[in-house]
């Protein structure tokens, strides 16, 4: 019998506790814990009360290194390819043509000052199979290949998740193509020439 | 058994657990592999490998009341599948030993010790999902992680993936 | 342990004391009725289903189906380099991936046989304990949802929430993190981040006491889970439980004690087991309470890590990490204490690929649930509910 | 919408400012169902909870595919899972719309190539209106795939698909990046 | 007395106190030699529920919920989210309207139907002012406790004709409870009653009418009173399906309980059925326990806050305050405690709450007889 009455008793003071914290938590209410991020020094001494954030007009500050959409910095690319055979899930697509002697200037440098030696016609992200995880940009040379903080990039279109970052159009593309296979060409001409030269140059000799 | 090196604590303790095994079994298992990553011993004749496992739970001083993991091999160069059963006795003694047992690629079998660790039920379900070796005496032995109508044994590794699953195309 | 079988019986609830079956209620055998649970059910975690047999709200049987979320984990590693499988394994138990992390990186390294410098062991010792509140915070709460009390679950995720910050502060990511590598880290940890930790730990006890009373203590969720569930430890050793489940029945048994990894040892923490005062050893109340002390325990870690911690000078998260894994041929069997238990990881190496032979998770909640048929039998519908809530499945880690 | 579609073609005022009501009340009271796959769906959980608190907009979950709007598919879905997608997705009642959170139910993520059980985008098996990158995505990034199918709702009408709604939504294509950005300023000043 | 109704009509707000005055006017109320009078008396009690459902029920819960939670609630809505219930009701009234297949479809459509009836039906006896009640029935009382049993039925029609388990689970997990509650429910209030000695739910208010407020309900009436009103309210809880005894909706277990299939208007109806039952019972026990109509307020020498503060239109303004605040403890206790299992649910109705009300019951006849 005392343990019915003790159970009454148990279940009725449980209850008001708990019900003691909602209260309090409903009280509370009236203040609102500000937007500080963790890098802030005041971020646990923000008053205790509702945390919700608003969030198109409220953010929570992301941090620097936060790793969402993947983005190339295409002037820093020196079309190394460590990055697509990097991506465990080869969510990066590349294509490169490797530069003309005489076009390096063209080409031009990265910002810390390396020499590129290739075009970079086709430079696609799939962001749409991207997992972030991050082991493509820690092994990129030129830290051109980054995640950016941004997050909030929804689309209508899965087409438009493939983003393209090449820095040649399709049709330079095809006339840098054009003029490094002529290029080669030539030097392979000048080669069998050299050769043949060479060649007679022996036959000559003996 | 390498004389002369050194060998940790542990790998000593395994080495007397399956001293105790070897003298019971013989020649139906092989000699332990002291390697100190997962010493392990293979059962050659796997059709005691029942026997080899209820002695290894039951006996005094080995107690091994705990399966770790139960991981299914493919072995293609061998023409052989495998599991792999890691054991150790929990809270009693401190031994851990693997154990592999391996049979025929195709229609080959091992004999189930589900009915000695309720570990092993599930974990030899997988096996056969994954690789399809068959598990003699397993309570009910159907497919658990693939649906029932999966075609093939995906992590074998000459697997070739389903075009098509209900009318829904598989690959990319 | 006494089987029963329940076909023969009509409709009986039953539980179990020591080692026995107990009949608590026997009511005629009416018409028997296979209800699916799941996979879409809201209490099922994910997509787990469960085919009962009923007999009115009496369970005679319930048979668990699942692979509604197997993505292929060991195929995928199975085709990508060492380094590549960590993002994977995050995605196995998706709600610690930092300890998931740290069970690959650690069998990894068993099986390179590489020294870890010493502050990296630390970071990795706080980011998975922060890890593990995280996660017994969702399990927490989501047993509270289970059992109807919503709110709880929402001042645990209020609190995740700051862990996750933290944790993003230092990884980059909220949940899947990619920041435990083989051999190293991909970061040190930001200048501050100690300090806010600490700070943490001070916002956080507080608020773990409030949990309690609103929650744990609250004599509707002991009445609902007290008693309820009960798996004696011998049973659950032979199948394989570990983590909390295996605790909560009573078996001191954890792996940063047991097994001890990194630099466990030298920490002082308590390994909770419910000593049967304020529930019946075994319950689904004990697994509940076990969660609960852990996660002060946890707190006692980081406390203990950042003040024994290396200095950062001249420090590089990742001087060990060696410039192409590729392991000696062998085997290993590396695990690491997880939230849900033990994440144990057996790789095969040829000693010529830098990508494993065979990579297989062991995971903790496949085989805590491989008991669920048991427990469930002869169970009420809202008894069943409680006991999968116990239990504290993934299903990413459970089909994985 | 059923009968209406045949007969109205031309949009007079009255139609219009009807459309605006009820397309209001729609996108005010989206409810998801509360589906959850994978990791995914602990975000999705975070973005109900306190923090992010979808309720602000409206939006809450509900365990019955009859009684919600919206299917927020959150996570990896498999073969096996598939045919159960689909089912859930037949039980709600139209108009209905789905959200493909998360790299895998977009495309597979990060199982689409050796993922042999993976379905490659849910896509394949019921249309999807919006997509949300990410893997998982921040709150942030599902309450604005939430928004963008608020916009497409707010562009349908009456005798309009929902194809037509898109192309008019792109049409008056307003970037939402912008409008934070914007809004944020203007709360920052 | 048709004739002259409309000039009735206006005499009523001011002459107050004679009872049920506005009513009766109304009723008397004819026009073409239709009684439109009698239509609008039913439909008042109606309309303003109908009102506060959308405004404060749905609204006023998800706002609470969410500042017990750390959360904002509805906010972009309408300012605050105002207009957030509104805009759930126009759209689920789009929505399509799908009946299962395999659903009995008679009792499936008539489900939704009889819960709507059942929960608003009783209504009609509740006295909202001292100057306005629906029916004036001298049975007032037995007639709320009666009527609420018919949403049993509009329950089990809903559940079983979903023809899914889950429903048919929830369906008739509602019937055993709100079956058994009924009792302790039914018990506690006969306690009132007999306090009252009468079951007309007026004089009921006006026996706790006096000059010294609060002092006069019947809360305080015995040193025991508060016994009943403690069981009706937690069995009013069941009766209404609210936490902790939610357990025919139980969303971890039953998915949504008995209108798992419910889609768009039905759903609505039920939603509001629920939310209308919620007011129904808080109603009752502040007639029964707290004065109803009756202001809490005491004469204090001089300063006569009590008969200030009483007449029709006070009358009205507290019996809805006190009815809001029964809902605000349901809402609280909703968020605070979780569920109960269905044994226990029993176990609390047959073993604690009913020997309690039996109790209370033979305590109160004791000192209704020998009050000093």
């Amino acid at each position: 019998m005392s343990e019915y009455f003790g159970n009454i008793k148990t279940g009725a003071v449980t209850i008001a506790t708990g019900m003691g914290i909602t209260l309090k938590h409903f009280f509370n209410a009236i203040h609102r814990k500000g937007d500080a991020g963790l890098d802030d020094v005041d971020y646990f001494r923000q008053v205790d009360g509702l945390c919700t954030l608003q969030y198109p007009r409220e953010v929570i500050p992301t941090p620097a290194n936060a790793r969402y959409r993947l983005y190339n910095k295409i002037e820093d690319c020196i079309g190394c390819g460590q990055c697509v055979r990097a991506c465990p899930i080869s969510c990066i697509e590349m294509e490169t043509i490797k530069v003309a002697p005489d076009d390096l200037a063209v080409c031009g440098k990265t910002s810390d000052g390396q020499q590129k030696k290739f075009w970079v016609p086709v430079f696609d992200i799939d962001v749409a199979k991207c997992m972030t995880c991050g082991i493509c940009t820690t092994v990129c040379p030129t830290e051109c290949l980054y995640h950016t903080p941004v997050a909030d990039f929804s689309e209508f279109d899965r087409s438009n998740m493939l983003y393209h970052f090449g820095n040649l159009t399709r049709l330079e593309a095809e006339a840098k193509r054009r003029k490094l296979a002529e290029i080669q060409a030539k030097a392979l001409a000048d080669k069998e020439k050299k050769a043949a030269e060479a060649k007679l140059e022996k036959k000559d000799g003996e | 058994m390498e004389e002369g090196k050194v060998i940790s604590q542990s790998l000593q303790e395994s080495a007397a657990a399956y001293s105790i095994i070897h003298e019971k079994f013989g020649s139906a298992i092989s000699a332990l592999d002291a390697n100190e990553t997962m010493p392990f011993f293979e059962v050659i004749d796997t059709s005691q490998w029942t026997e080899i496992a209820l002695f290894m739970r039951d006996h005094p001083k080995l107690k091994f009341n705990y399966m770790a993991c139960l991981t299914g091999v493919d072995y293609p160069a061998e023409e052989k599948l495998g599991i792999i059963c890691n054991f150790e006795s929990l809270a009693l003694f401190n031994h851990k030993l693997a154990v592999k047992v391996k049979c025929a690629r195709d229609g080959g079998s091992i004999p189930s010790v589900a009915c000695v660790w309720h570990t092993a039920n599930w974990h030899e379900r997988e096996a056969y999902d994954m690789f399809g070796m068959l598990f003699t005496g397993h309570p009910e032995l159907k497919r658990i992680l693939c649906p029932d109508d999966w075609v093939g044994y995906p992590l074998r590794k000459d697997y070739k993936v389903q075009d098509q699953y209900h009318g829904i195309k598989v690959p990319y | 342990m006494q089987e029963l079988d329940t076909a023969g019986l009509g409709s009986v609830r039953v539980t179990r004391q020591s080692d026995t079956v107990v009949i608590l209620e026997k009511d005629l055998a009416t018409e028997q009725m296979v209800l699916a649970m799941g996979p879409q059910h809201p209490s099922t975690h994910g997509v787990l289903k469960l085919e009962c047999l009923t007999d009115g709200e009496v369970i005679t049987q319930a048979e668990p189906y699942l692979g509604y979320l197997h993505r292929c984990f060991e195929k995928c590693c199975e085709n990508v380099d060492y380094p590549a499988v960590v993002p994977y394994t995050d995605r196995l138990d998706y709600l610690a991936g930092m300890n998931s992390e740290f069970a690959y990186a650690i069998t990894v390294e068993k099986l390179l046989d590489i020294e870890i410098p010493r502050r990296v062991e630390f970071i990795r010792v706080i980011v998975a304990e922060l890890n593990r509140i995280a996660s017994h915070l969702v399990a927490i709460g989501t047993y509270g949802i289970d059992l109807g009390a919503f709110t709880p679950f929402l001042f645990c995720f209020r609190d995740r929430e700051i862990i996750l910050g933290l944790l993003e502060w230092a990884s980059g990511a909220r949940m899947l993190y990619n920041y435990i590598w083989v051999g190293g880290l991909a970061y040190d940890v930001p200048a501050d981040f100690l300090k806010r930790v600490k700070e943490f730990v001070d916002y956080f006890r507080p608020k773990t006491v409030e949990l309690c009373e609103l929650l744990t203590k609250n004599e509707i969720f002991v009445k609902r889970t007290l008693g309820i569930g009960i798996m004696p430890a011998d049973v659950a050793i032979n199948y394989g439980w570990s983590g909390p489940m295996l605790r909560g029945s009573g078996v001191k048994w954890d792996l940063r004690r047991n097994d001890p990894y990194s630099i466990y040892p030298e920490l002082d923490f308590k390994v909770p087991v419910p000593d049967g005062k304020d529930s019946v050893i075994g319950d689904c109340l004990s697994r509940h309470l076990v969660r609960a002390w852990e996660m002060d325990e946890s707190l006692k870690i980081i406390e203990q890590c950042i003040d024994k911690m290396p200095s950062a000078e001249g420090f590089n998260s990742r001087s060990a990490i060696p410039k192409r894994i590729r392991p000696k041929a062998g085997e290993v069997y590396g695990r690491a204490e997880n939230p849900r238990g033990e994440l144990g990881f057996y790789i095969e190496s040829d000693g010529k690929s830098t990508k494993p032979l065979r990579c297989k998770a062991r995971s903790s909640c496949f085989v805590n649930l491989s008991a669920m048929k048991d427990l469930s039998m002869g169970q009420l519908i809202p008894d069943l509910v409680a006991i999968i809530g116990s239990i504290d499945i993934v299903l990413g880690e459970v089909d994985r | 919408m059923g009968l209406l579609d045949a007969g109205i073609t031309k949009h007079n005022m009255l139609v219009t400012s009807v459309d605006n009501v009820l397309n209001w009340a729609r996108l005010s009271s989206l409810w998801p169902m509360g589906f959850g796959l994978a990791c995914c769906a602990i975000e999705m959980m975070a973005t109900n909870a306190s923090n992010y608190d979808l309720e602000r907009f409206g939006i809450f979950p509900r365990s019955s595919p009859r009684q919600s709007d919206l299917m927020i598919v959150a996570g990896t879905v498999t073969m096996k899972m598939a045919e159960r997608v689909v089912r859930l997705y037949e039980q709600m009642p139209e108009p209905r719309y789905v959200l493909s959170m998360g790299s895998c139910s977009n495309c597979g993520g990060p199982y689409w190539e050796h993922g042999y059980h993976v379905l490659k985008g849910v896509d394949r098996i019921i249309p999807v209106d919006v997509y949300v990158p990410g893997c998982p995505p921040r709150p942030e990034s599902l309450i604005g795939g939430l928004m963008k199918i608020q916009e497409l709702i707010r562009m349908e009408q009456i005798g309009i698909s929902r194809a037509d709604a898109l192309k008019k939504l792109a049409e008056k294509s307003v970037d939402p990046r912008i409008i934070i950005e914007r809004e944020r300023t203007v709360v920052g000043a | 007395m048709s004739t002259t109704a409309l000039s009735q009509f206006s005499i009523p707000l001011l002459m107050g106190n004679s009872l049920n005055a506005w009513s009766d006017a109304l009723a008397g109320f004819y026009l073409f030699g239709l009684p439109l009078g009698l239509v609008i008396i039913a439909a008042i009690p109606l309309v303003f529920i109908a009102l506060y459902s959308l405004t404060y029920g749905v609204y006023g819960e998800r706002k609470i919920s969410a500042f017990m939670q750390d959360r904002l609630g509805p906010m972009e809505v309408g300012k605050w989210g105002i207009l957030q219930t509104i805009a759930d009701i126009l759209k689920l009234l789009q929505k399509e309207d799908i009946v299962p297949a395999s659903a009995d479809k008679f009792l499936f459509v008539v489900g939704p139907g009889i819960l709507f009836v059942g929960s608003f039906l009783a209504f009609a006896v509740l006295p909202f002012s001292p100057a306005f009640i629906g029916a004036s029935l001298n049975v007032g009382l037995f007639f709320a406790i009666g009527i609420v049993a018919i949403e049993v039925v509009g329950i089990l029609a809903a559940g079983w004709g979903s023809n899914n388990k889950w429903s048919l689970y929830g369906a008739v997990r509602s019937v055993a409870q709100i079956v058994s509650y009924e009792i302790p429910a039914a018990i506690a209030l006969l306690c009132g009653a007999m306090m009252a000695g009468t079951l007309d739910m007026q004089k009921i208010n006006i026996l706790q009418s006096g000059s010294y407020g609060f002092a006069h309900f019947f809360l305080f009436h015995s040193p025991i009173a508060w016994l009943p009103f403690l069981i009706y309210f937690i069995a009013s809880l069941a009766e209404v399906n609210r936490a902790p005894f939610d357990i025919p909706e139980a969303e971890s277990e039953l998915v949504a309980g008995y209108f798992t299939e419910y889609t768009g208007m039905k759903f609505a109806v039920i939603f509001l059925a629920e939310y209308g039952s919620m007011f129904m019972v808080s109603a009752i026990i502040s007639i029964v326990f707290l004065g109803g109509w009756n202001s809490p307020l005491p004469n204090l020498g001089g300063v006569a806050l009590n008969d200030w503060t009483n007449g029709p239109v006070w009358g009205a303004l507290w019996i809805i305050s006190k009815g809001f605040f029964f809902i605000f403890v349901q809402m609280w206790l909703r968020w605070t405690l979780p569920r109960l299992r269905v044994d226990q649910l029993m176990y609390l109705c047959w073993k604690v709450l009913t020997p309690f009300a039996f109790i209370s019951f033979v305590l109160t006849a004791i000192w209704e007889v020998y009050r000093p």
